[in-house]
């Protein structure tokens, strides 16, 4: 056994676990809420990208020193993200509420082609170079063996993130009221909490996620184009699925699992079927554990 | 005689609450009884373990068919409880809403309508065999709803005619051909009897059947619940709020709370329980 | 009853409606390719009297979609070389010559589309395709009606070394040609031993990796270490990257495009290996050195050779300049050789005649900016080929080879 | 007035929103930036007036809704004409004989492109039983279409296969696919059935292009026959209007078939299965023997699809079956209406013609797909032509 090679291949399965638990994240959340798959996360996500690139342009050309740009950016995918997300659930989902399932899911799977066909007609097809907006060197270089700078940070970013989701989720009032709509819609109404507000609300954390999660990608990747956002979301629901749809530390748990997976399964097998391992993975996990790895099983109610 | 539904011991934890608590319920031929209780009390759980929707942690549901054969239903899925003779209707309307109000009853005909429905509903058969049987019906019905064969073309009808008598005996033979999302609520509650009643079922378990009717239709109900009783000799078992409905056509009362039987009897018998009127009639008796 | 009626007459104008509505398209389809035509026999008309048949030429290819930066080049070339020859000879052997476009998106669905319309229109000669999946797909359909097809940029081998496809012709040496000097160069030129061989699974990549790992296989001189397909269009590629470094191999040989090279290469410089990386193609593009930046410094790739120092290569350039404005794009010379090429054969036989002009192709020598061509046997054009190049200072310059 | 307000406030935010993908575009290598400026004001000026059509269809549908509640719903006018046998048998007639007559009249070209509607027509009409009719959504409808074109091109290619031979061979295939396949993923709810199906389909199509000793790998099979006419020997004109009959034969095939399935004890079984799950359990009805009915018969016609498109288009390869076949297929079901035959017909005409007589649009094409679907979803779900279900008379 080759201790090296195999820390190398956990550490890049970390690295693009912590991407999928980020973007899976806000599966996860609407799936709790309103149960339904988001098809247009990843496009929000494909987004976020895209804006980062943009105001990371703007910026540079007007002068901006380079770590003003890093957080202006970040910060402009963050807004216009959760903005995205806030309009496609008003316009695609909140009038169909009540149809039957089948509707919001279509309408989802329109919406993502729509996004996905506005920015390569809004942008372009090719892919764009998207430079690096975090210092790759003067920290960190005694262990650029394993980790890049940058990979470091993606770690160390989605970990923040995701540990302060969970004491939002847990402690605010927002938070609380999510957990409340999630559990029986009709009896937090009932209680008194504005249901519109809390779907609306889980819609911009959530895709404000993807777009850290845009970010950090684009910056370790180099690159962009209007279709990062179809596989990435696919592997991204995955691992919400993996993980146990509804629960969070399911989908933290379930990204890490799957970004092993892949990076395993190319390490040791072969990279042809990357893709063929994720979706094996998950159509086993649905068949013999349909509630994931940390989800509860549910009883349908009659 | 033997009760033909005869449900002992039933117990069913969902994670660590207990929704039913050791019930013993039967039903006996011929017989109209009520479940009661308040609400949350476990009785449409209780209708949800006995049909197939869940499985009970532990306790016995059994039936005695009038054909005289005996058989346990745990563990069977609702479709098989079904063929067994069971029929049921629930609590809030779930019929067909984009199919007319035939086709809503022709569902009801769905396991008495099918290509070798002898052989697969045979309970005498081993499963493998009613598997096999189903599987190759199965086929043979594609291929003959593809050809429409002369023998389809009549089961067909005969499905067709059979649903229709069903309609008429609940009175709703003119709105056949109309969606059943159309009709009123009152008729769509109806509606979902007609469609229990056409699996040719002997017990019928209906969930709040009067619940949103004004005085006259409940009365309505009240005569057709007594109809079917008598005329097509299926034994009921429902659940029910309206206590006048219930005092009126039961023989006797099961009374739940919290998962657990209080008090069964006959309509006097309960009218005057201390535990009943303790736990949930109160002042409302006579309401 | 009264309102019965009129929902009856509303929905009797619904369907007229509706009606009008498929009319007006399959009207609006015609009328539109009417006008174009027309445009150019208006053109044509000035020039030259109406004396014998117009020759029809057809360019199909990519011009809508992700790939049409392949397909418009070839228009643009046909668009040139027509108006040219019309202006100053008068067509082509007296014909004057009439250009008809058609869009396959490189999906060979739409390819087989494109192809039975151009038959439909009775057109002489075909340009194209581009893909080598959509140029398989239409080439049956220019066999069974004896139409030559000559292809700027499909490179598939089986295209003509299967023999099933003699009504087929290609400016653009095959992949195993390429393969085979990426190879040669590896091992002669380079003298390495242990090689990595991947490919994007893709139609061009794959095959150009298959032929890659024979020819390696079959020198004995090297050892292919590694042999995978990488998911397109990956966000990641670390683990590939990683299982590279652990096989020892001193050098990737990769086939596909851009995107994924560039990917490849800066995780491999970013993880400080300095494992050599010879590509093709696909990759010989600026956009992979403004992408991959400093990372893209020494990666070598095989491209056809610089012609550029050509003289027809140097009008090519100008007419483009002249008309156009721009720099012209991939594969415009292999377009414009071809029409040069086929202009030649008709001219030179006198006919469109599918004997008549596949003979000319395979015996005539013509100059193009490619260099003096004609084709073998198989339809492969002699004398054009392949050089390796490397990137040095942010330039693709070419090695003396 | 507060109707202007709210079509003010949504064009400001329209206009935010979009501001950095429309407005700006710039070039990370040269660093340079463009400003679209005309762009915001394009969309400024366009939402403010959609969005009062938004608002009013919207009511208008919420109004439409109560109706149908309060049982005072109209019968919608496709009902009304297909009821009417004035209309409805001159009608069946008229597309009869344009349909026959189209390879006397029409050329070469559009002959191919009917062919290709009367494909669709095809698969539509197989995924119709399957979505349409039994509500299950399947996003990897593609897979079975690949198993049909496949298996013809691999037997033809090495055994000289007959088309039709392999026609029925393939449609007993793709069934057996459906069932391996739905067997252990039928039991799961709608929406994690969807992925499985989508992740199903791609692996699929990545074994395809995997396996080159198989499915000789993405450069595809070339050389496939087309279906043989009992030897007589055909030019490319004949061999594409005998294509063309070919297709147009099995199209009515299935035309038939999914008419008499949807109103026979099966169809009405997936329909209530759709309707209601557990009501229809409940009823007796053997959900996963429904469903699994359906899915193979869906992948049934999706596989005899497939061989009629390798014989038709001669050469086949992995990236024809992607996600995106899936998904215009899907397009063609929701917009023509889910579970009417006459919505699928016009759905496939319109998804395929459009984009073939419209080729300047094309790049279009996808995100006027992509919207329509969120349009007809929200407005009209039962999509075109609202499907219908059978009156019967009774006998006494």
């Amino acid at each position: 056994m080759d201790w090296g090679y195999f820390k190398e291949l956990l550490m890049g399965g970390v690295v693009k676990g912590s991407i999928y638990a980020l973007i899976a994240l806000g599966y996860t959340m609407v799936y709790g809420i309103i149960e339904l798959i988001n098809f247009a996360h990843g496009e929000i996500y494909m987004i976020g990208a895209f804006t980062a690139l943009i105001a990371a342009g703007v910026l540079t050309v007007a002068g901006f020193p380079a770590w003003s740009i890093l957080i202006l950016a970040s910060a402009a995918a963050v807004v216009w993200s959760a903005s995205y997300g806030y309009t496609v659930e008003k316009i695609a989902y909140r009038p169909l509420r009540g149809a039957p399932r089948l509707s919001p899911l279509i309408s989802a799977l329109g919406m993502s082609i729509f996004l996905q066909n506005y920015v390569l007609l809004a942008q372009t097809s090719n892919f764009m170079p998207f430079k690096n907006l975090f210092p790759e060197e003067g920290f960190l270089e005694n262990i650029s063996e394993v980790l890049s700078a940058t990979e470091v940070i993606i770690i160390f970013t989605s970990a923040v993130v995701m540990i302060l989701l969970s004491l939002f989720i847990k402690y605010s009032t927002t938070g609380k009221a999510m957990r409340a709509t999630a559990q029986d819609r009709n009896m937090a109404m009932l209680v008194g909490v504005n249901v519109d507000k809390v779907i609306s609300a889980t819609f911009i954390i959530g895709s404000s996620l993807a777009a850290v999660g845009a970010v950090l990608i684009a910056s370790n990747m180099g690159q962009i184009n209007f279709f990062i956002g179809f596989i990435v979301g696919l592997k991204a629901f995955t691992a919400a699925v993996l993980g146990g749809i509804g629960s969070i530390p399911g989908a933290m748990l379930g990204g890490l699992v799957l970004g092993c997976t892949e990076s395993f399964g190319t390490g040791y097998v072969s990279s042809d079927y990357e893709d063929v391992f994720a979706f094996t993975l998950l159509v086993l996990i649905l068949i013999f554990r349909p509630a994931g790895l940390l989800g509860k099983s549910d009883i349908q109610k009659v | 005689m033997k009760p033909i539904l005869d449900v002992k011991n039933l117990t069913m934890d969902f994670g660590g609450l207990r929704a039913l608590d050791s019930l013993d319920i039967d039903v006996r031929p011929g017989e109209i009884a009520a479940l009661i209780g308040p609400n949350g009390a476990g009785k449409t759980t209780f209708f949800n373990c006995v049909t197939g929707m869940y499985n009970p942690t532990q306790g016995d549901v059994l039936v005695n068919s009038p054909s005289g054969y005996s058989t346990r239903l745990n563990g069977l899925k609702p479709n098989k409880v079904t063929e067994r003779g069971l029929a049921r209707t629930f609590q809030n309307i779930r019929l067909f809403q984009n199919m007319t109000v035939l086709e809503n009853v022709m569902i009801g005909r769905h396991c008495h309508s099918g290509a070798g429905h002898e052989i697969i509903m045979d309970p005498d058969n081993s499963p493998v065999k009613r598997m096999a049987a189903s599987a190759f019906f199965g086929g043979m019905e594609i291929a003959a709803t593809l050809l429409k064969g002369k023998r389809f073309k009549e089961r067909e009808q005969e499905t067709v005619q059979y649903s229709y008598k069903v309609l008429e005996k609940v009175g709703l033979e003119k709105f056949a051909n109309n969606f059943a999302k159309n009709l009123p609520y009152g008729l769509q509650r109806r509606l979902e009897i007609a469609r229990a009643m056409a699996t040719e079922p002997f017990l019928l378990l209906l969930d709040e059947p009067a619940a949103g009717m004004n005085p006259q239709e409940t009365k309505e109900l009240d005569d057709l619940i007594q109809r079917i009783r008598d005329k097509e000799g299926i034994s009921i078992l429902l659940i029910e709020h309206d206590m006048r409905l219930v005092m009126s056509i039961s023989q006797r009362i099961f009374v739940m709370d919290y998962g657990k039987k209080i008090a069964q009897g006959t309509p006097g018998e309960i009218r005057t329980n201390d535990a009943v009127i303790k736990a949930y009639l109160g002042e409302d008796i006579d309401a | 009853m009264k309102t019965g009626s009129r929902r009856m007459v509303k929905g009797v104008a619904l369907i007229a409606i509706i009606c009008l509505a498929a009319f007006g398209m399959f009207g609006c389809g015609q009328g539109e390719e009417k006008v174009v035509e027309k445009e150019v026999i208006k053109e044509v008309v000035k020039e030259v009297p109406r004396a014998l048949e117009p020759l029809k030429l057809a360019v199909a290819g990519a011009h809508t979609g992700d790939l049409a930066s392949y397909g418009i080049p070839s228009v643009r070339a046909a668009e040139i070389l027509v108006e040219h020859v019309n202006a100053t000879q008068g067509g082509v052997g007296g014909r004057k010559v009439i250009l008809v476009t058609e869009d396959d998106a490189c999906k060979p669905e739409m390819a087989t589309n494109a192809a039975t319309k151009l038959v439909g229109e009775d057109v002489d000669l075909v340009v194209g395709h581009i893909c080598s999946g959509a140029t398989k797909a239409a080439l049956g359909i220019y066999k069974d009606s004896g139409i030559i097809a000559i292809s700027p940029s499909a490179t598939n081998p089986d295209l003509t070394q299967s023999g099933d496809y003699p009504n087929f012709f290609r400016t653009i040496a095959s992949d195993d040609a390429q393969a085979r000097l990426e190879v040669d160069f590896a091992l002669d030129t380079l003298g390495l031993t242990k090689i990595a061989v991947l490919h994007d699974k893709g139609d061009y990549g794959k095959g150009l990796a298959e032929f890659a790992k024979k020819f390696l296989e079959e020198s004995g001189k090297a050892e292919v270490v590694l042999y995978e397909g990488i998911t397109p269009g990956g966000m990641d590629y670390s683990a590939v990257v990683q299982k590279i470094n652990r096989s020892g191999a001193q050098a990737v040989i990769f086939g596909g495009y851009h995107p994924e090279a560039s990917k490849i290469v800066m995780q491999m410089r970013k993880k400080d290996m300095d494992t050599i990386f010879i590509s093709d193609d696909g990759v010989k593009d600026d956009t992979f050195i403004k992408v991959a930046g400093d990372y893209a410094e020494g990666v070598y790739a095989t491209g056809p050779k610089d012609t550029s120092k050509n003289p027809l290569a140097i009008e090519a350039d100008k007419l483009h300049k002249e008309k156009y404005g721009e720099d012209y794009g991939a594969f415009y010379l292999n377009a414009y050789s071809a029409v040069l090429a086929l202009f030649n054969a008709v001219d030179k036989s006198g006919s469109t005649d599918y004997e008549a002009v596949s003979n000319a192709l395979r015996n005539e020598y013509v100059a193009t900016p490619l260099g003096i061509i004609k084709f073998d046997d198989r339809g492969d054009a002699i004398g054009v080929g392949f050089s390796v190049y490397q990137v040095q200072n942010g330039k693709y310059v070419e090695l003396e080879g | 007035m507060g109707e202007i307000l709210k079509s003010l406030k949504a064009a400001i935010w329209f206009m935010f929103l979009t501001f950095p993908i429309m407005v700006i575009k710039v070039n990370p290598i040269e660093d340079t930036v463009v400003w679209r400026w005309m762009n915001m004001a394009y969309i400024g000026v366009g939402v403010f007036f959609l969005s009062f059509l938004w608002r009013f269809m919207l009511a208008r549908r919420n109004q439409g809704k109560k109706a149908e509640e309060s049982g005072k719903a109209r019968m919608p006018i496709g009902q009304r004409i297909a009821e009417e046998p004035k209309i409805k048998y001159p009608a069946i007639a008229l597309v009869g004989a344009f349909a026959l007559t189209i390879p006397f009249w029409a050329d070469m070209y559009n002959t191919n492109i009917m062919t290709n509607v009367l494909i669709y027509v095809m698969l539509g009409l197989g995924l119709n039983i399957v979505v349409g009719l039994a509500g299950l959504l399947d996003l990897g409808y593609v897979a079975f279409y690949a198993v049909g074109a496949y298996s013809y091109a691999l037997l033809n290619h090495h055994f000289g296969a007959n088309f039709w031979v392999v026609l029925p061979m393939a449609g007993f295939l793709g069934a057996a696919f459906g069932v391996a396949l739905g067997f252990p993923v039928l039991r799961l709810r709608g929406d994690y059935l969807a992925i499985v199906t989508l992740g199903f389909g791609e692996i699929i199509r990545l074994v395809l292009e995997n396996w080159n000793e198989f499915s000789m790998g993405p450069s595809g099979i070339a050389n496939i026959d087309r279906p043989p006419f009992f030897g007589i020997k055909m030019d490319l004109f004949q061999k594409t209007d005998f294509m063309y009959y070919v297709v147009l034969a099995l199209a009515i095939l299935t035309i038939i078939a999914v008419t008499r399935l949807k109103n026979s004890r099966i169809g009405r079984a997936w329909i209530a299965l759709r309707e209601d799950e557990i009501a229809c359990q409940a009823m007796g009805v053997d959900r996963t023997k429904t469903k699994l009915m359906a899915f193979a018969l869906g992948a049934t016609w999706a596989s005899m699809a497939g061989v009629v498109f390798a014989a038709k288009s001669t050469f086949i390869n992995p990236p024809s079956f992607s996600f995106w076949e899936s998904v215009l297929i899907l397009v063609i079901v929701v917009m023509g209406g889910m579970g009417s035959v006459v919505g699928v017909i016009l759905g496939a005409s319109i998804i395929v013609l459009l984009p073939e007589y419209f080729r300047e649009f094309s790049e279009y094409r996808m995100i006027l797909f992509g919207g329509a679907m969120v349009l007809m979803m929200v407005f009209r779900p039962t999509g075109i032509v609202t499907a219908m279900r059978q009156k019967y008379t009774i006998h006494k």
